[in-house]
């Protein structure tokens, strides 16, 4: 489609008005992190470096991104796991019930937090606690993985729509076993759509932190949790943003990469 | 093509589906069974203890007390708001950068609208709190032109969900775009329909799907929220709020009115299902 | 436990036997530092090397938050407000605390200990930790004249509509009601913890009333200090730690217990019934209130001190004058948050009283 | 013992069935995709399943492969029941229409394939892939990707890739339907000779009749799941056994009821293949020695359309009551004068050649 | 006033070139894919541009549509400069290979989305697109969805939508490439049939010489983004302009240096189409009343290969010095008796027919 100059240069506005929007709170808390005001007043009274070096110095900080890491790491795989077999079963499978499986897939995410949050808390309690498995990293893993699921089955199966199958099938002819198959063909078909479906996941799962509530034991902290927390701590604040800038800054590099990797593709899908 | 049973790959087939519907069964549809389940129980008012009793109480004043019905349609009304505003902000801008950006910048816009979801959702909707307030930057923009910021109240938690939900619309909204053959637009084109047409015609109704699909974040999304608007909302109340009040007070209830928002969103589920929005997701 | 009422809750140790190593609280944010966010304030450390308990610390943000983890029964302590303490006795969740294995319950100030909201018949349920009131704050450069009574966010709320603050919780009806009792003394309310259905009634038209005037409600700090920092809120409740960190901004407020009292809060370390390390939990419960810590406690979260001993132990020497820690008759002014039951607490066997779950949804009804 | 005496006497059949189809057939739901089809490939033929689309010819070839199950019958490969055997385990390779090249691997690593799966060391992988890559004149493209290929040349790794471990039987589908005509006369005269020089059994599926026509050694016309006739191309082309096959193998003249009796003077159904017919200028008798002879019928016609398709000239011409005649003639030598459009033409046929088809 | 009279003078020419491309160049990065052609469409012509794959074919066309801007050059349609014109403001549609039919569009919205963008009334507009389809015979099709309609139909929609409101010309890119052989020469037959009734010019795009030949008025043969050859199809086929032209267009025997000397009698490079080549017995003269006079070339070789193609069989035969000839015959009468394989045969051409083409 041939758009005019006009339509162009208003689309290109839009779009830079749009990714102005989108990144200037984000720059506000790069400034904050600098922002000698406790409480974030605006306009800055005064820039200063010390929340940059308490961050740095913050177990606190350290401990909840090792444990949003853990967590997110052992979400992340067991979706990979989990959604990858389903994403099999529908796409290249004939059921039925096969479109009941992608509805109840997208369940986990598409219910609010909250109700996700207490049903598995409710669930924990009735069934983990009287066999002796208290809240902790697991109960947090279990339920980042539930609705981690969905991500890497929308990924996979966007795939796989788009592998032909006629490559398996060349494969298998070709005397493979299945899994030889998976090795030497859909492995390395998917690999890409693995890692953007993963790193989605993964970021799904850093930022949770209504499920996290409900579903974390004592001394389970995860980074939204201990942002949470420090939100609401007379001296942190400051603190936060400057962990968040980080995070920003940093998680550029993975976001890249996945692009990369996909870069036929949009890159990753929800 | 997929394949059609038979005795082996009916074996396969169970294997492959057998772990994923069974942690899905397990973990998640097993625990909503349970907490809606308890939406029929009772709560000592004074202990907070569950009372095992089977009842119906919990639904009775949850369709009886206007208040609830006040809120359910708050809410309902601000999540539509914050789907309409994302779709409306998501079109032109994945337009564009499916569309009409060279190919070598697409990856960059891309990464820049995924980048800010890793910022966390609490340090950005405090960010807006600090934006919206009374001496605040968007007050400060608006006040040339003699215009006031919205203040903290339900404006404010409309914009800074459909902030936070923006890149869950676009991402599919682009997939879809990007995936569109040239040849659709050509054909149109060659047809005599100039640019608008073109979009109005064969655009849209291509993308309508994944508008579809994105619509399921940012409505269930919103659906469900609490914390936005304890940070921005000022007075605003919504169902998740109530949930969140409820949940350690009186578990039963808060079950009850948990099911509001499954209902909600189970209902626009299947609906966008039809037009295939599950499958653009 | 089974048996009678009387049961529930257990009973509480007659020794202390070795710590198990671990002990699981509940608290406020700032109650259990370990140097993890301000590496100077730790006295979560000094405690795990003196005693060998290892500290795993929840936060919660609500009192309702507390008592729902509580019942998890997976953790041992929790440093519970009045309006959680009397739900966590009732039902079972807390165990009695044997008072004599806390060497340090002897310093605290008398007028805390055998309290409505931390005891029951007789029996001491945890060892107060801190109090505080809760305070009207307002901007002097925008609330003029400087308001002395709670009338300001209620009958005159309306002369700064949309920017009064008011606490986000159902316990925050006892502040109307505490206004009520002078304001309207034909309602008969003697306790603002007590009120039958006619009182609540009135109790929620005057916040209905205050509801068209909030800017917004607030629930943490943050919140309240950037709300009155940038001039969204300029009169409402507060704490006076909030008070002191506002000004500290250099944010023109002031906070004042008004005329009438005020409501507050007094915080209680409680033991659960089914505590896992009792041990430990009794080792922290002493160590909290022991004049050094809490001091420390006190200084950094904002509060007034239980400990008698502990005026002497903070780092800003005006520290108790300022939260009135030795004060009694200050705090004589204040009613404590209890949580409203059936049985009405000031004595009236004639009717019934408005019970949590009531006040629950009258609350959201105010919010509407 | 009796059981070995069978194995061996099945064993010497081997020698000569590649492929046996007893009574296999294939459901897709309701659609029934083949239907009890019997069908015997001999070892080391060319043999070709022509038919329209959607006539289940490619479900045919995915049976034989083992990538479809049939309901019901047997499917046999080198005298071994194979009907439960998976894809992987049968000694029969594909090459695909889409070529389905691994995207991911080098055209060397995509010819090796059935060796690597198979373990055999590197050195010799690499040596056999040389070998098969140089049968397809493709020996400079080993460490390219299939997406750095044309289509003709993809077709080759393709068919390099299927040939490599010397299966016994090769199926191929429509495996130059993607290539423009002159690149698929030069691939189909390869293909035709690689059958030959290897002595690889090859079951190709095409709708294509020249194709099946120059290269079979062995036809099936295939229509809606059935097969309609087996035979050499020449006998399917020459001896149609229904009005189906003659209107799909060539073209041609089908004459039924009053036109049969008006045209070629039987009742019933005739084919007339349209280089059959002669055509001469009204007035003369038809040029040659049997011109007048008895079993040669002669018509008369007006000419409504004539056609220059290159090696030879399409006449139609319309015969006095309304039929209509289809005449090939060969751009040998100048045309009768009357040859002209609107012109009268006479046409002449041996009896013969107007063939009875069962309709 | 100037202007005007210019104006009008175009005017009179718009009647008779309905395409004029004026050293169109186009270039792809550092790929050249159009060459400065010039090319020019007549009126109600049926034009087809033929070519092997990439040699610009499609580009073409797409410069044509206004898909693509030239690098250089002018581009015209019925007279007016189009250069600068966007595709929808072009007299001319497209019916692309793909189809390009709108997925969520019924038939009968497809094929009126002509109309409905220029807003005419719903009512005619059903009408004409009734109208469309009754053309291309798919009157009960119009509620259908695109996906539910076979290859052949989807086809026939594109070009009923292409056609609904008449435009001056009809570009059509391989229209019939993906359709099977039986199919594609009944679409041959109607889509010559349309063009004759509509008076539409027809810019077809092919890479299959016979479609080429039976369909058009006049060829332009394209290869590495240049024109080779324009002329009606007798002409291209009978006198190629090159030896590209000879061996695209038709296959044909092309005698080099040594060969030409051997076998035509004189140095050049010669073209004998395998038709114009008759077989004799060799010990006979060639058959006919031109058997031994001046002007005809007879040689011996011997039978490499026959292969029967149906309506014709083609001969592969040795010379002594190693040369090859392919030749022609139709299956219209016996063959002569040495007319096997390895069997020794005669040859003999018109002198006329060896062709010389400029290599
Ligand atoms: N997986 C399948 N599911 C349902 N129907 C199928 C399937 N595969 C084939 N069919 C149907 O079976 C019939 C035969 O299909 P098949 O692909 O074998 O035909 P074909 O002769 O190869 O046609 P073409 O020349 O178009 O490739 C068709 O009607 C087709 O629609
Ligand atoms: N958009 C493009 N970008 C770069 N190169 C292109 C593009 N389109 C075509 N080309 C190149 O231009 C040349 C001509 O391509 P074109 O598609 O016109 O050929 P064609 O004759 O239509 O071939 P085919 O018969 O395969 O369709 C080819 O070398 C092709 O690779
Ligand atoms: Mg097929
Ligand atoms: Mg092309």
């Amino acid at each position: 489609m041939r758009l005019s100059r006009t339509a162009r240069v208003i689309l290109g506005c839009v779009t830079a008005a749009g990714l102005a929007i989108v990144y200037v709170p984000l720059l506000l808390v790069l400034l904050n992190s600098f922002n000698a005001d406790r409480s974030f007043g605006w306009p800055p009274s005064g820039l200063t470096g010390r929340w940059w070096r308490a961050a740095l110095h913050s177990d606190g900080a350290r401990e909840a991104l090792l444990t949003s890491l853990k967590a997110g790491l052992a979400a992340t795989a067991i979706a990979l796991g989990l959604g990858t077999l389903a994403a099999y079963a529908v796409h290249r499978h004939r059921f039925f019930g096969r479109r009941t499986v992608s509805f109840l897939l997208v369940l986990p995410i598409a219910l609010p937090g909250i109700v996700s949050g207490i049903a598995l808390n409710a669930a924990f309690r009735t069934v983990l606690d009287p066999i002796g498995i208290g809240f902790g990293l697991f109960t947090v893993v279990v339920g980042h993985a539930t609705f981690c699921v969905v991500i890497v089955f929308n990924n996979i199966g966007a795939r796989l729509r788009r592998i032909a199958p006629s490559l398996a099938e060349a494969s298998a002819d070709l005397g493979a076993r299945s899994w030889q198959t998976f090795r030497y063909v859909t492995f390395p078909a998917m690999r890409s759509a693995l890692f953007a479906g993963g790193l989605l996941a993964f970021a799904l799962s850093f930022d949770e932190i209504v499920v996290t509530t409900f579903t974390a034991g004592p001394g389970t902290r995860t980074l939204p949790i201990w942002i949470y927390e420090n939100l609401a701590r007379p001296h942190q604040a400051p603190v936060v943003n400057v962990v968040a800038a980080l995070l920003v800054l940093v998680s550029v590099v993975p976001v890249y990469i996945a692009q990369r990797l996909s870069s036929d593709t949009a890159g990753g899908r929800l | 093509m997929p394949a059609a049973p038979t005795p082996g790959s009916r074996l396969r087939l169970t294997a492959l589906l057998a772990p994923p519907l069974l942690w899905l069964t397990l973990a998640y549809l097993g625990s909503l069974a349970i907490l809606l389940l308890s939406a029929f129980w009772a709560t000592d008012s004074f202990t907070s203890d569950v009372v095992h009793t089977w009842n119906t109480d919990n639904f009775h004043e949850l369709l009886t007390t206007p208040v609830y019905r006040t809120i359910a349609l708050r809410t309902l009304s601000i999540a539509v708001a914050v789907t309409v505003i994302d779709a409306l902000l998501a079109l032109p801008m994945a337009f564009c950068m499916a569309r009409v950006a060279g190919r070598r910048w697409r990856r960059p816009l891309l990464v820049a609208v995924l980048t800010p979801l890793w910022a966390g959702y609490l340090v950005k909707a405090y960010a807006w709190r600090v934006m919206l307030g009374e001496d605040g930057v968007v007050g400060a923009a608006l006040a040339p032109f003699g215009l006031h910021g919205p203040g903290y109240g339900t404006a404010a938690v409309i914009i800074v969900l459909a902030y936070l939900w923006l890149p869950y619309m676009i991402l599919p909204v682009y997939a879809a775009l990007e995936r569109l053959p040239e040849r659709m637009l050509e054909a149109s084109a060659d047809l005599g329909a100039g640019a608008w047409r073109t979009l109005r015609s064969v655009v849209l109704p291509a993308v309508r799907p994944a508008v579809f699909a994105g619509s399921v974040f940012t409505f269930s999304l919103s659906l469900g929220d609490y914390l936005t608007v304890q940070i921005v909302g000022g007075k605003t109340q919504l169902l998740g709020n109530v949930i969140a009040s409820q949940v350690t007070l009186d578990l039963p209830m808060a079950a009850a009115l948990s099911a509001v928002p499954v209902v909600l969103i189970v209902c626009y589920l299947a609906a966008v299902r039809r037009a295939g929005a599950l499958d653009s997701l | 436990g089974s048996g009678g009422d009387d049961d529930k809750g257990g009973h509480a140790p007659d020794r202390l036997g070795k710590g198990e190593g671990k002990v699981n609280i509940i608290a406020w944010a700032g109650y259990a530092e370990d140097g993890s966010n301000d590496p100077t304030v730790d006295w979560v450390h000094p405690f795990e090397k003196k005693t060998g308990c290892q500290v795993n610390t929840k936060t919660a943000g609500t009192s309702d938050e507390m008592v729902s983890l509580m019942k998890t029964g997976q953790y041992d302590t929790v440093s519970a407000s009045g309006d959680a303490t009397l739900r966590l006795i009732a039902s079972g969740d807390a165990a009695p605390v044997n008072t004599k294995l806390v060497p340090h319950y002897k310093d605290i100030f008398p007028a805390l200990k055998q309290q409505p909201f931390n005891s029951r018949d007789g029996r001491m349920y945890g060892i107060p930790h801190g109090r505080g009131a809760n305070l009207l704050m307002y901007r002097t450069d925008k609330v003029k004249p400087a308001p002395d009574s709670w009338r300001a966010v209620f009958d005159d709320a309306a002369a700064h509509s949309g920017h009064v603050t008011a606490y986000d919780s159902p316990i925050y009806i006892a502040d109307a009601a505490l206004y009520l009792m002078r304001a309207k003394p034909s309602l008969g309310i003697k306790n603002p913890y007590a009120l039958d259905q006619k009182q609540l009634d009135a109790a929620v038209d005057l916040l209905k009333k205050q509801h068209k005037a909030v800017g917004e409600y607030w629930s943490d700090y943050q919140k309240e200090i950037t709300a009155f920092n940038g001039g969204d809120s300029v009169i409402g409740t507060t704490w006076q730690v909030i008070a002191n960190l506002t000004k500290a901004e250099k944010a023109p407020v002031k906070a004042v217990l008004p005329k009438e009292g005020a409501t507050g809060w007094s915080d209680t370390w409680m033991v659960s019934a089914k505590a896992e390390h009792p041990n430990c939990a009794y080792k922290w419960l002493d160590w909290i209130v022991s004049p050094k810590v809490n001091a420390q406690v006190a200084e950094y979260f904002g509060e007034a001190p239980s400990n008698r001993k502990a005026c002497a132990e903070t780092s800003d020497p005006n520290h108790c004058a300022v939260f009135h820690a030795d004060d009694e008759k200050y705090f004589q002014r204040v009613h404590f948050w209890t949580t409203p039951i059936k049985e009405c607490l000031d004595g009236r066997k004639d009717t019934t009283c408005t019970d949590y779950a009531q006040w629950t949804r009258a609350w959201t009804e105010v919010k509407g | 013992m009796a059981e070995t005496e069978t194995r061996a006497r099945t064993g010497t059949t081997t020698t000569r069935t590649a492929v046996r189809l007893e009574a296999v057939t294939k459901d897709f739901g309701t659609v029934r995709a083949v239907d009890a089809v019997d069908l015997t490939v001999r070892e080391s033929e060319f043999f070709t399943l022509l038919g329209p689309s959607g006539s289940g010819k490619t479900t045919l070839l995915r049976l034989v492969a083992g990538f479809e199950q049939p309901t019901a019958g047997r499917i046999e490969l080198a005298g071994d029941d194979v009907t439960a055997t998976p894809p992987h385990r049968r000694d029969a390779h594909t090459v695909f229409q889409d070529y389905a090249l691994f995207p991911h691997m080098s055209v060397e690593q995509n010819v090796a394939y059935a060796l690597t799966v198979r373990g055999v060391r590197k050195a010799e992988r690499l040596a056999r892939a040389h070998e098969a890559l140089t049968t397809v004149r493709l020996d400079g493209f080993a460490t390219r990707r299939p997406a750095e290929l044309s289509g003709g040349q993809r077709q080759r790794v393709a068919l390099a890739r299927a040939l490599v471990d010397r299966p016994a039987v090769l199926l191929l589908d429509e495996p130059l339907g993607a290539l423009d005509l002159a690149l698929r006369q030069e691939m189909q005269t390869e293909l035709k000779e690689l059958q030959r020089t290897t002595g690889i059994t090859f079951l190709l599926v095409t709708h294509d009749q020249d194709e099946a026509l120059t290269m079979s050694d062995r036809i099936a016309v295939v229509r809606d799941g059935r097969i309609e006739q087996t035979g050499p191309p020449v006998e399917v082309y020459e001896r149609p056994a229904t009005a189906f096959v003659a209107g799909f193998v060539g073209t041609t003249n089908l004459l039924r009821g009053e036109s049969a009796v008006r045209v070629v003077g039987r009742p019933g159904t005739y084919s007339i293949r349209p280089e059959r017919i002669l055509l001469t200028d009204p007035a003369e008798p038809p040029a040659g020695a049997a011109a007048s002879s008895a079993g040669r019928r002669t018509v008369t016609g007006r000419i409504t359309d004539i056609v220059h398709a290159g090696a030879h000239t399409r006449f139609t011409i319309a015969l006095p009551h309304g039929d209509r005649l289809t005449v090939l003639r060969q751009n040998l030598t100048g045309l009768p004068q009357s040859a002209r459009p609107d012109g009268e033409i006479g046409l002449s046929w041996d009896d013969k050649d107007a063939f009875p088809v069962p309709s």
